[in-house]
């Protein structure tokens, strides 16, 4: 049976099937998960029921898909959420991207990078690694929990801002833990820093969002090292998604060749903005960034793990005194709206079409791993191909961790 | 005799309390009104309809672990808060008047009850209320401390030591005022004679209304749960993964849950909604009065405010009655 | 405060198998006044707690006797201890049979199923008071030859009173031939085989709810007035002290001024059976 | 002997697993369970005898089906995660569609070369032991259900309604701020996460047992479109017993 042979320690169904012959090696990247037709199925549904629906494409990172559905809501919808609001959500990416690295970097990654079996056995040999990761991601949980009302699928954003706002004294409570986990984060830095990554280099295009001032968030231009900077609205006319037929994934195309998004991508272009304790971590990182070696997505997540913390505080901080009660602007146009949010493994594009009594009439859902995956078949192509010689399970131990470190979500990519 | 107390002296009553009490106050929640924990004078809402849960929720909360199963063991988990209620409607400080009466011997219950202090205040009756009928609109010993609107300044009654002691602490001059008895009078919309309903309520156990009632009836335990007065409850053993650790806990039952009566076998005393929902009655103005003489309802309104399929108990007290 | 819901540990002294699904636990008490027809709680802690009624008869000292069918969660958990083990328990509670009005009196008992775990703790009683009541008969009924419970005392019930015993039908619960040779049919068909008048005796009814009606017939065909006909009710049950409200039978508590009750009191309450 | 225990995850957002991890007993499952078979969180998987298989996702590919049926071959008792696999969950909303216009909509000319089948609840292709719903499950619901497995107690059904949490946690009603919420027919015991956040609850963890179906919708015709009672039961639970008929039209 096939499902054996899918890739363990990722999330969702997919395998690396290559062949070497000749000296050449052939490779394809397959993923079968189920394809749920959420682009098919959100249509004819309210707007305001469609943020939650489409969170349920992902259960690890449901906050971008939700946030990334309201952005897109309310531009076709003509709505614009006040500052608060904005502030509240990237209080929710800062708290998803917390607890999903760490879930990454603990649960997913470090098994392999520690030399065991898996996160029981992470457990058994090292549960202070585990506690502190269950320390981050209870309060990553809190985060969204606190402002979304649940922490998988927040259960109370809706376009135009939030159902229920959380309290002052909940925002000066969220400020306190999260400054709790600083240490943790750190630690996980030192850890993370610590591990030998496998060396292997290519250059290639990386991609996040700008809003001019922020380290990549919540909404913003699509901006790459190799110049490319335009309106997210206008995403259509540079990334192309192509159909292959050994998977359910779309396989996604920037002019033309692979590209990459994620924490590799983010820090790669936007390492300036990093807050103070992140940047000096940076600093001291054996690893230089920007960097060309897709194994180092996973320290990159964690010194965002940083990073994302002190943003939270931040902001947290800044609500426990000025939060207040407002209206949620109404419909005042019906279009086609796009929002671009950044998730824990990318880049994430949502656009949709509003009617005029509120109901969806088209969707087209981009998703950061559906983005990565020309990259990760080329990348799995140079390693195997740099690596030939080596015997198969070699081979196939090392495009896993490779195809690991992407930190790929592959029902979020089929949807 | 009650004795004068200014307006801006509420706020200093309130800080008193505050030193040696955790305050539970009505509060304003967007449109709506709840009690909750308070610590500033100025978020009590003074002048409120009804609150959504009343104080049931801090005396007989919805889940109390009340043993610890340590090891295999049962070790007691008696509260130890001091909860002072202030600004409670006469009906609502009277609903725990009447629940004295069930948990006299409760350890639970007494170990708050006996440390609680209870401030009430003048309330201004809604649509919804009918306390006059059910004879909870007198002043009682249930309140230690009693607030009468008096224009914009208040008569304070202190019916109890404890409520005494914050009075006097409040009170600077002689000025008293001879006040005999305090209830809260108005015009009812509905006027019952709730004692003689709730005889009829056996004599005339096949009613139409119960049928009719049903049928709208959702059966979603809202009127049971926002009662002052109904307290049926489940005790549940919980473990935490590891089977030596644990709780056993009461929390909120119904009798309009299906499950409430079924027993082993499943076989089921009150399979049917009309036979569930006639049970509220029976017990509130038939099985409660006979056991402690008063109905197990204040006629706070609530069951009637916040019924989503729009049931007036009142309705349906008035068509038992018989007229 | 005294806690009324804290249970005492008590030891499980003996565990007797009895059918299938019924075992008899012999826990150990000191200083336990209890009257037939009474109850405890019992729990086990991390599992949750049940009422069972008390079978054995209070002239036994230093134990009581519970008779469980394993039908849930605790008595599931119950089947699974052994003697040694301990459970704990709180109680009695509930009002058991009013010997004093019964004193002098013909009893007829009837018993389906678990109902005669504390029709047992009455009979046990009474037949070792014989001296103080009239002539004892028993109608005891089971699904299968395979589910009678205290088979080792019918012998010593046959002497003592008038035991008869009937069973649904003679098949094993797998269906096989039991080799059965006593009455088949339902509990109420053995009255037409009493030869005497049961008109002033006593009657004393505890089975499954289904069972009550069919037997209040039998007697009042009999002569018997409501008010000697007594029943032990079972109800869903928390707190076993008239807090829960589970038991509540529109005015009455089971708990409380039960299980016993009698039929001209209980027949003017709706839903009692 | 730790138990045997086996998560498998079929086509869903896995955000049931997530849930699970959330618990903040997390180190007392993973210390007291072998996990056999757990592809999410381990290297080697095998297939040993399962004491318990936890089955998240919905069936929507034939190797998904025949994966189901081995998974039932292998355990002494098989437990459904989340609304996925207890109802179907999101997708089959799928099934009340034309999935070839969907698949053409999403996938163009390629629609094709898409598996989709029709998508049932677990218990209807296999048998299932118990179910832990919601979409997703709540992380205590996770925790009692193991917590009584490990206690020897018979996980219980929850026989409350979901306004029953609502109320617990005294919210106002949506139903009286007249949105429609399926609060009264649906099954609690989740903690009634979306009344507390203000919005109205989507039944996520199918009906409850006798629901007052006949009640609930005279009501909710009172204050909703026909078209948005059949959007709120035709969203997370959409088959399951009753959601089935009233998001199917049969109002
Ligand atoms: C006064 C009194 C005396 C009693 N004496 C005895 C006695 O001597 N011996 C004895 O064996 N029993 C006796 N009982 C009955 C006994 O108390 C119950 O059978 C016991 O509570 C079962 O507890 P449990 O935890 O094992 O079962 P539970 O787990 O509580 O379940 C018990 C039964 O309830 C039913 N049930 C629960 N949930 C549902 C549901 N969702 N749908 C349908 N049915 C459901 C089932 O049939 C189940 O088997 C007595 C009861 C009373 C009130
Ligand atoms: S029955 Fe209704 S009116 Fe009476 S006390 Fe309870 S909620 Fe208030
Ligand atoms: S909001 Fe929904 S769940 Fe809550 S009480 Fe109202 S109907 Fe019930
Ligand atoms: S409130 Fe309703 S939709 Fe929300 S989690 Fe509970 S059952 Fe699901």
């Amino acid at each position: 049976m096939i499902y054996d042979e899918y890739v363990t320690q990722i999330e969702g169904h997919g395998r690396i099937w290559f062949d070497i012959k000749d000296g050449k090696v052939d490779v394809r990247l397959e993923i079968h998960e189920g394809s749920r037709l959420f682009e098919s199925f959100l249509r004819g549904r309210r707007a305001d029921e469609v943020p939650q629906m489409s969170s349920r494409i992902c259960g690890v990172c449901p906050v971008p898909h939700n946030l990334a559905a309201i952005q897109a809501l309310e531009n076709a919808m003509g709505i614009e959420a006040s500052e608060q609001v904005k502030m509240l959500r990237r209080l929710m990416i800062a708290s998803q991207m917390v607890h999903s690295h760490a879930l990454h970097l603990y649960v997913l990654a470090a098994a392999d990078y520690l030399g065991v079996n898996g996160i029981s056995d992470v457990y058994a040999k090292y549960p202070e690694a585990v506690k502190r990761c269950v320390r981050i991601r209870t309060v990553g949980n809190k985060g969204v929990e606190v402002i979304g009302g649940r922490a998988v699928h927040p259960a109370n954003s809706v376009p135009g801002g939030f159902a229920k706002l959380p309290t002052r004294i909940e925002m000066e409570k969220l400020a306190k833990d999260f400054k709790g986990i600083m240490n943790d984060c750190i630690e996980t830095f030192n850890l993370f820093a610590s591990l030998k990554y496998p060396e292997f280099e290519r250059a290639t295009e990386y991609l996040a969002i700008d809003d001019g001032k922020h380290f990549p968030s919540y909404a913003g231009r699509l901006v790459t090292n190799k110049g490319l900077n335009v309106e997210a609205k206008e995403y259509r006319n540079y990334i192309k998604e192509i159909f292959k037929p050994y998977s359910n994934t779309k396989f996604c195309i920037l002019n033309g060749h692979g590209f990459h998004v994620g924490a590799i991508a983010r820090i790669n272009l936007f390492k300036n903005r990093l807050n103070p304790v992140a940047k000096d971590l940076l600093k001291s990182s054996p690893v230089k960034f920007p960097s060309d070696n897709p194994f180092h997505n996973n320290l990159a997540q964690a010194i965002e793990m940083v990073h994302y913390t002190e943003e939270a505080i931040q902001i947290a901080e800044e609500l426990a005194v000025k939060l207040k009660d407002e209206e949620r602007p109404k419909q005042t146009k019906a279009s086609t709206g796009v929002g671009v949010v950044e998730a824990p493994r990318g880049t994430l594009i949502h656009e949709y079409t509003v009617d005029k009594d509120g109901i969806v009439r088209g969707a087209n859902l981009i998703i950061p791993t559906g983005m990565n995956t020309t990259n990760i078949e080329e990348d799995l192509y140079a390693i195997l191909t740099a690596n030939i010689k080596k015997p198969r399970e070699e081979l196939k131990k090392l495009a896993e961790l490779l195809f690991r470190a992407y930190d790929p979500c592959l029902s979020c990519s089929t949807h | 005799m009650g004795k004068r107390i200014k307006k801006e002296n509420l706020k200093r009553l309130f800080d008193d309390i505050s030193k040696e009490y955790k305050v539970i106050a009505p509060v304003k929640r967007g449109e709506d009104y709840v009690l909750e924990e308070v610590k500033d004078f100025s978020e009590v809402a003074l002048d409120y309809p009804t609150t959504i849960l009343p104080a049931k929720k801090f005396i007989l909360p919805y889940k109390e672990p009340i043993f610890a199963l340590d090891g295999g063991e049962f070790k007691e988990l008696i509260p130890d808060e001091k909860i002072a209620f202030f600004a409670l409607h006469m009906c609502d400080a009277n609903a725990i008047g009447r629940l004295d009466l069930v948990f006299w011997n409760d350890p639970y219950y007494q170990a708050r009850r006996e440390k609680m202090l209870i401030v009430g205040i003048s309330c201004k009756p809604i649509e919804t209320c009918f306390c006059k009928s059910t004879g909870a609109n007198v002043l009682t010993n249930a309140c230690d401390l009693f607030l009468k609107a008096d224009g914009e300044n208040y008569i304070g009654f202190s019916m109890t030591e404890k409520g005494r002691k914050f009075l006097s602490q409040l009170y600077f001059g002689p000025e008293t005022v001879d006040v005999r008895e305090v209830k809260i009078d108005y015009d009812e919309k509905m006027h019952l004679d709730i004692y003689t309903i709730g005889r009829r309520i056996l004599e005339d156990y096949n009613n139409p209304v119960w049928e009719q009632t049903a049928k709208r009836c959702l059966a979603c335990t809202n009127c049971t749960l926002v009662c002052p007065l109904c307290y049926c409850f489940d005790v549940i053993d919980e473990t935490f993964i590891v089977p030596n650790e644990g709780q056993r806990v009461r929390c909120w039952d119904s009798c309009l849950l299906l499950s409430f009566a079924r027993v082993a076998g499943g076989h089921n005393f009150r399979k049917d909604l009309k036979a569930r929902y006639r049970n509220i009655y029976t017990h509130k103005f038939k099985t409660f009065v006979d056991e402690f003489g008063v109905p197990s309802c204040v006629g706070c309104g609530r069951c009637i405010t916040f019924c989503p399929a729009d049931i007036d108990m009142r309705e349906t007290l008035s068509k038992l009655g018989g007229a | 405060m005294e806690n009324i819901y804290k249970p005492f540990k008590s030891k499980i002294l003996k565990v007797t198998e009895q059918t299938c699904d019924t075992k008899v636990f012999r826990i150990e008490v000191k200083d336990f006044e209890y009257s037939p027809g009474q109850f405890v709680e019992l729990s086990i802690p991390g599992i949750g707690e049940a009422p069972i009624s008390i079978t054995s008869s209070p002239h036994e000292k230093g134990y009581i006797d519970l008779c469980v069918r394993r039908v849930g969660t605790v008595t599931n958990a119950l089947h699974r201890m052994n003697a040694g083990d301990y459970v704990w328990i709180r109680g009695p509670y509930g009002v058991g049979f009013p010997f004093e009005t019964i004193k002098g009196k013909d009893i007829v008992y009837v018993a389906g199923g678990i109902g005669m775990a504390p029709l047992r703790s009455s009979l046990n009683y009474v037949l070792h008071h014989k001296k103080d009541f009239g002539k004892i008969t028993v109608l005891y009924g089971a699904r299968t030859p395979a589910d009678l419970l205290y088979k080792e005392e019918f012998d010593k019930w046959a002497k003592e009173c008038n035991f008869l015993v009937t069973v649904d039908s003679d098949k094993l619960p797998d269906g096989k031939p039991s080799g059965w040779k006593g009455n088949i049919g339902v509990v109420t068909t053995l009255f037409a085989k009493l030869n005497y008048s049961i008109k002033d005796a006593i009657g004393i009814v505890c089975g499954p709810p289904v069972m009550y009606k069919f037997v209040i017939q039998e007697f009042r065909k009999a002569g018997m007035p409501d008010s000697s006909i007594y029943l032990s009710l079972e109800r869903h049950m928390k707190c076993g002290v008239g807090k829960c409200q589970h038991c509540q039978i529109n005015n009455r508590y089971v708990c409380l001024d039960g299980p016993v009750f009698n039929y001209a009191d209980a027949k003017q309450l709706p839903e009692s059976i | 002997m730790k138990p045997k225990v086996a998560i498998f995850d079929l086509t869903d957002c896995e955000g049931c697993e997530v849930q699970i991890v959330n618990s903040k007993f997390i180190d007392r499952i993973l210390g007291g369970v072998e996990f056999v078979n757990f592809r999410l969180g381990q290297r080697v998987n095998r297939w040993d005898d399962f004491d318990v298989a936890f089955v998240e996702g919905a069936v929507i590919t034939s190797e998904e089906l025949e994966l189901v049926k081995k998974i039932r071959e292998h355990s002494k008792l098989v437990i459904a995660l989340g609304s996925c696999a207890c109802f179907g969950g999101i997708a089959s909303i799928n099934n009340f569609l034309d999935i070839n216009e969907g698949k053409k909509y999403v996938y163009g000319e390629n629609a094709d070369k898409i598996e989709f089948l029709y998508i049932k609840p677990l218990p209807e292709i296999i048998k299932v032991d118990f179910m832990i719903r919601g979409c997703p499950i709540a992380t205590e619901d996770f925790e009692r259900v193991v917590s009584d497995l490990f206690a020897g107690r018979i996980p219980k059904e929850h026989t409350r309604p979901v306004c029953m949490d609502c109320k617990s946690k005294g919210n106002p009603c949506q139903l009286l701020k007249g949105v429609a919420c399926a609060g009264p027919v649906a099954y609690g015991g989740c903690g009634a996460p979306c009344p507390t956040a203000g919005m109205p609850c989507d039944g996520c963890r199918g009906p409850l047992e006798d629901p007052q179906t006949t009640a609930e919708l005279e009501l909710l015709k009172k204050i909703a479109s026909k078209d948005d009672i059949v959007r709120l039961f035709r969203k997370f639970a959409p088959m399951a017993p009753i959601f089935k008929d009233i998001g199917g039209g049969k109002l």
